[in-house]
C-alpha cells in the first residue's frame, strides 16, 4: 500500500519533469484561469462591500422635533419611537450638536454662523434595522405628535436597494460562469495534454496495466500541476491586490470614498478556492480525460 | 487428455475492419500448450490482425476465440488486465514508453504485475544482459537503433515469464546473428513450457527450425503443418 | 499563386476536421477566453458610463436668490454669472417652480405643501464645463451681492472624481492584463495541439518541405479555429448581455438609477475585438509555436 | 574524371550523440554517380546515423560530408528543404503522415516541390501500382499492415524520380516474395542512374545482387567491397 503510493508519487513526479513543455503549459492555463477568477471575485467582493458601507449611510431617518418641547415630552418621543418595530437605535442630536457638526463642515466661512441665534432644531437620528423598512418607519413617525418633519433618502434607499440587487445577482452569475469557464479552460489544457500521450497510455493498456494503476500518476501529477498552478495564481492575486490596495484605498469611510477590503481579508477564501479548484481539476481532470484512452 | 492440453482455439473467427477490408475469414485452429507456431504469409495476409485477436487489441467480428477454456472475446473490461498479464508480446511496432529508459519500460511491466522492487533489480538488469542490451539500460527510445528498440520489446515480453509468448516479427529489424542469438533465447524459453506463437518472414529461420507453420493468405489458413517450412502456395 | 492559396485552405480545412478533438478544445478555449474578456469589458464600460452619468447629476451649482431682489436684479446677476469663467449654462428656477417640484416629490403628502405661503427661494443653477472647477467657480459665486446661499455636493464630488479616475485606470488594467491573459490561454492550447503534431511537422520537414510550405495549412487552422472561436464567444456574449440587459435595466437616468448600456452600442467594439483577437492569436500563435518544431 | 563522378564523399566523419554514445567514428569513403550500396552491419552498428548525417537529420560531430561538390555540413538552414528535395529517403520507422492517406502521403512528396496536380493526379496512382497497393489508397497509415507502410514509404522515396535513393532496411516487414519485387523494383531505378545507399540486413538479397557491400561495426568501416558479400569480420 505505502509502495503503491510511493511509486505513484515517484512516477506522477517523473511525469511532470520529463514533459517540460506540457507542464509549463498547464500550470500557466491554471494559474492564468484562477488569477482571472481571483481577480472576478476580488471585484465582487468589495463591490458588495461597498454597497454595504454605504447602505449604511442611508439607513437613518432625522426627524426634526418642534420647538416648543419640553425635556419630559422629548424623552417620551424617544421611548415611543424605539417601539416602533425595525427601528435598532435612536439618538437625540440637540440644535447645539447640529450647530457644531455644520460649522464644521463650513470649515472656514463657519464664522458666518457665529453669534447667530441658533436657527435649527433638535433631532432624533433613527436607524432601521432593515434598510426595505426604512418606508414603513417613516411613515409612521410622521404621525406622532411634537415631529415637525421627517427625513430620509427615499429615492437614494429604493435606488441602491435595486442596485445592491444587481451587484448581488451578477456577482454569484459572474463567478459561477467564470468558474465553469476556468474550469473548462484547465481541463482542455489537461485533454490536450493526455491527448499527446494517448499513445504512452495505449501501451500500458497493452501490456495489462489496470486503469487505476495507469491512473495513479496522472491523478498525481494533476495533484502536482494544479497545486502549483494554484500557489502561482494566489502570489501574483496577492502581490497586485496589494499593489492596488496600497495605492487606490482612502481609509474613510463616508460615501463614496474608496473603501477597499485588505488583502488580509479575502486572502483565506481565495487560498481555499485556488488550491480546491487547481487540485480538483487536476484530478477530475485527470480521470475524465483518461477515460477514452484506457477504453483499449 | 485432448481437451485440457489446448491452450488456445479459434472457432469460426472472421475479423472485417470498420473500413469494409476483411482482414481473417474463417479461421479454425487449435493450439497446444508448450507448442511453437509461426505464423507466415505475404505482407497484408493478416498476421498481426491474428495476433491483435489474440490480445483483445481488436475485436472479432464472429466467433469465438477460447484461451484455457475462456472465450476471451467475451471476458468483461476490468479483467482484461489480468488477461493480457499472462502474456508476454513482442508488438511489430514496438510500442516502447518514449519516455522511460529502456530499464525502466521493462521494470514497467514487472510493475503492473505487482513485483517487489527488491525482484525487479534484479531480473531486469539480467534480461536485458540476455538481449545484449546491458549498456544501453539509460538510453531512452528515440536514442536506440531499431534493433535495440525491438530488443528492448523481447525483453519486456519475456521478463515475467509469461505462460504465452505472442512475437510479431520479432527479428525484422536485426541481423542475422542477432536475429540467430534471439531465435535461441525463444527456443529456449519454449523448451521450459512457454507455448510461442511467432509472426515471420524470416524464411531460413523457419526453414531451418522445423517447427509448426500455420500460413494465411488473404485472411486465410492456407497450410497448417507440423515441422512446415516457409513456403506456402499463394 | 492561386493554386497555393487553394491548396493552403484545402489542407488547412482538412487539419481542422481530422483533429476534432483538437478542433474542439481550441475553438472552446478562445470562445471561453474571449467570453471572459467580453464580461470584463462590458462592465468596465457600463461602469464608465455609469460615472459619467452620476457626475452630470453633480456638475451643478444652486445659487439662492435673496428675497428683495428686483426682477432687474435678478436678470444681471444671470448676465455676471455667465460671465465667470467655466460656466456652461444657467437656468434660473422661480420660487414656484421649486415648490412645483418639491410638490412632485413629495408625491401623496403633496397636500401638506398646499395653501401655505410659498416659504421657498428663487434659485440660478449654473451648469460648470469642467467638474474639476466647480469648487473655484462656487469661491466665485459666494461673494456676489444678491445671491444668499450656495449649495453643490462638495465632498461628493470630490470622491466621485476619486472614484471615476480609479474605474478608468483599473478598467484599463484590468482589460490589458485580461487581454494578455487570453493570449495566453489561447497560444498555450495551440502550443498544445501542436505539440501532439510534432512528428507530423518534423516528417514534413525531413521529406524536404519549406518551413513556409508547412506553415501555410497550419495559419489557415489557426484562422478558422480563432474565427471560429471568436463568432461563438460573440454570440454567447451578445445573447447574455442582452438578457442580462432586459432583466436588470431601468430606463433612466437619475442618480443610482441602473443605466446599462444597450447591446447594439457596444456590439461593434466587442466584434471587431474578439474577431483581432482570435484571428490574431491563431495566426501569430501557430506561427510561433511551430518554431520550435520546424528547426529539423 | 574521377573527381567529377563522385557523388558523395565522407571525410574523416565522427558522430558521437549527446549522450556520449560514439555511433561513427572516422569514416572515409567515396561513392559514385550510379552506385547501388549495401550498408551493413550488426543492430547498432551505426548504419541508421550513417543516412541521418546524409539527409541533416544529425548534425556531423567533426568531418565533412560533401555531395555533388557540395560540403552539406555547411549549407545554411533556408537551403536545406531544397537539399533534401533531391533525395528519396526509405525511413527505418517508416514516418508517414498519420492524417493523411496512402495516396496523400506520396502526393505530398509531389505537392512540396510543386508539381501541378494534373502530373500528380497521373503519377501517384502507377506508383501505387508499381509497390502492389493501388487497392490501398483511401487507407491511413494505421489502417496498413507494416509491410504496407513500409511500401507506401518506398513509393514515396520513389515517386519524384530522386538522384539518390537512400534506404533503411527497406524490406524489413515484407514476406521474401515482396521483398525481391520491391527488390527488382530498385534495381530497376538504379539502371536508369540513380544512385542507391540502401542499409540492410537481409543477407540472402545481399549475397544475391553482388553489387559493392560497406560494412560496419561499432561505428567504424569495417569491409568495403566491390561485388561483395554480406559475412563481414566481427
Ligand atoms: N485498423 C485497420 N483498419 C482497416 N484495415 C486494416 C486495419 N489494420 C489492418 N488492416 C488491413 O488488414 C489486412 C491485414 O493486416 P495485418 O496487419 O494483419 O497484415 P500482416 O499479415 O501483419 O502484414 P505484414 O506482414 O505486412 O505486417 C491488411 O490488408 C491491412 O491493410
Ligand atoms: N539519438 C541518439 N542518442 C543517443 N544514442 C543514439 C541515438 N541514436 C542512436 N544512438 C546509438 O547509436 C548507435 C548506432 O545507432 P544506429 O541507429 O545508427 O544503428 P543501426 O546500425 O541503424 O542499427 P539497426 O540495424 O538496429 O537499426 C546505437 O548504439 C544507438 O544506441
Ligand atoms: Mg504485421
Ligand atoms: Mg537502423
Amino acid at each position: 500500500m505505502i509502495n503503491s503510493i510511493m511509486y505513484n508519487i515517484k512516477e506522477g513526479v517523473k511525469g511532470v519533469v520529463r514533459n517540460p513543455t506540457m507542464a509549463v503549459v498547464s500550470i500557466g492555463s491554471v494559474a492564468a484561469s484562477l488569477f482571472i477568477l481571483g481577480i472576478i471575485f476580488s471585484i465582487v467582493l468589495n463591490v458588495n462591500n461597498f454597497t454595504m458601507l454605504i447602505q449604511n449611510q442611508f439607513d437613518k431617518v432625522q426627524v426634526y422635533l418642534e420647538k416648543d418641547l419640553s425635556s419630559q415630552d422629548i424623552f417620551n418621543l424617544k421611548n415611543q419611537i424605539e417601539e416602533i418595530d425595525g427601528v435598532k437605535d435612536v439618538t437625540f442630536e440637540s440644535k447645539e450638536d447640529a450647530l457644531n457638526k455644520m460649522k464644521k463642515r463650513w470649515g472656514k466661512e463657519s464664522y458666518l454662523l457665529e453669534g447667530l441665534d441658533n436657527p435649527l432644531q433638535n433631532s432624533y437620528i433613527i436607524e432601521v434595522e432593515e434598510l426595505e423598512d426604512i418606508g414603513k418607519v417613516a411613515e409612521k413617525l410622521k404621525k406622532f405628535n411634537g415631529i415637525e418633519d421627517v427625513r430620509y433618502y427615499r429615492d437614494v434607499v429604493k435606488k441602491l436597494m435595486k442596485f445592491s440587487d444587481l451587484v448581488k445577482t451578477s456577482g454569484i452569475f459572474i463567478i459561477v460562469l467564470l468558474a465553469s469557464l476556468s474550469l473548462f479552460i484547465i481541463s482542455n489544457t489537461i485533454k490536450l495534454a493526455l491527448h499527446s500521450r494517448k499513445k504512452e497510455i495505449n501501451i500500458m493498456k497493452y501490456i495489462g496495466a489496470t486503469d487505476w494503476f495507469i491512473r495513479g500518476p496522472f491523478i498525481i501529477e494533476g495533484i502536482i500541476l494544479g497545486g502549483l498552478g494554484a500557489l502561482l495564481a494566489l502570489c501574483v492575486t496577492y502581490f497586485g491586490y496589494d499593489y492596488f490596495y496600497n495605492k487606490f484605498s482612502v481609509p474613510s469611510y463616508s460615501v463614496f470614498s474608496i473603501y477597499i477590503l485588505p488583502i488580509s481579508s479575502i486572502v483565506d477564501s481565495l487560498f481555499l478556492i485556488f488550491m480546491v479548484m487547481g487540485i480538483g481539476i487536476g484530478i477530475i481532470g485527470s480521470i475524465i480525460s483518461l477515460r477514452r484512452y484506457l477504453k483499449v | 487428455m485432448t481437451g485440457v492440453d489446448i491452450v488456445i482455439e479459434f472457432k469460426d473467427v472472421n475479423k472485417s475492419y470498420k473500413n469494409g477490408k476483411v482482414a481473417l475469414s474463417n479461421i479454425n485452429l487449435k493450439i497446444d500448450k508448450g507448442e511453437f507456431v509461426f505464423l507466415v504469409g505475404s505482407s497484408g495476409a493478416g498476421k498481426s490482425t491474428f495476433i491483435k485477436l489474440l490480445l483483445k487489441e481488436k475485436e472479432v467480428t464472429t466467433g469465438k476465440i477460447i484461451i484455457e477454456g475462456q472465450d476471451i472475446t467475451k471476458i468483461p473490461r476490468r479483467k482484461i488486465p489480468q488477461f493480457r498479464r499472462n502474456i508476454g508480446v513482442v508488438f511489430q511496432d514496438f510500442r516502447l514508453l518514449p519516455n522511460k529508459t529502456v530499464y525502466e519500460n521493462v521494470a514497467f511491466a514487472m510493475e503492473i504485475i505487482g513485483q517487489s522492487s527488491k525482484n525487479i533489480r534484479r531480473r531486469v538488469p539480467f534480461i536485458l544482459g540476455m538481449v545484449g542490451l546491458s549498456d544501453k539500460a539509460k538510453f531512452y527510445p528515440h536514442e536506440l537503433s531499431g534493433g535495440e528498440q525491438q530488443r528492448v520489446s523481447i525483453a519486456r515480453a519475456i521478463v515475467n515469464k509469461p505462460s504465452l509468448l505472442i512475437a510479431d516479427e520479432p527479428t525484422g529489424n536485426l541481423d542475422p546473428s542477432t536475429a540467430k542469438e534471439i531465435m535461441n533465447l525463444l527456443m529456449d524459453i519454449n523448451r521450459r513450457g512457454t507455448t510461442i506463437i511467432m509472426a515471420t518472414h524470416a524464411k531460413d529461420l523457419v526453414d531451418k527450425m522445423r517447427k509448426r507453420v500455420i500460413a494465411l493468405d488473404k485472411g486465410k489458413v492456407v497450410k497448417d503443418e507440423e515441422r512446415g517450412t516457409y513456403n506456402y502456395d499463394k
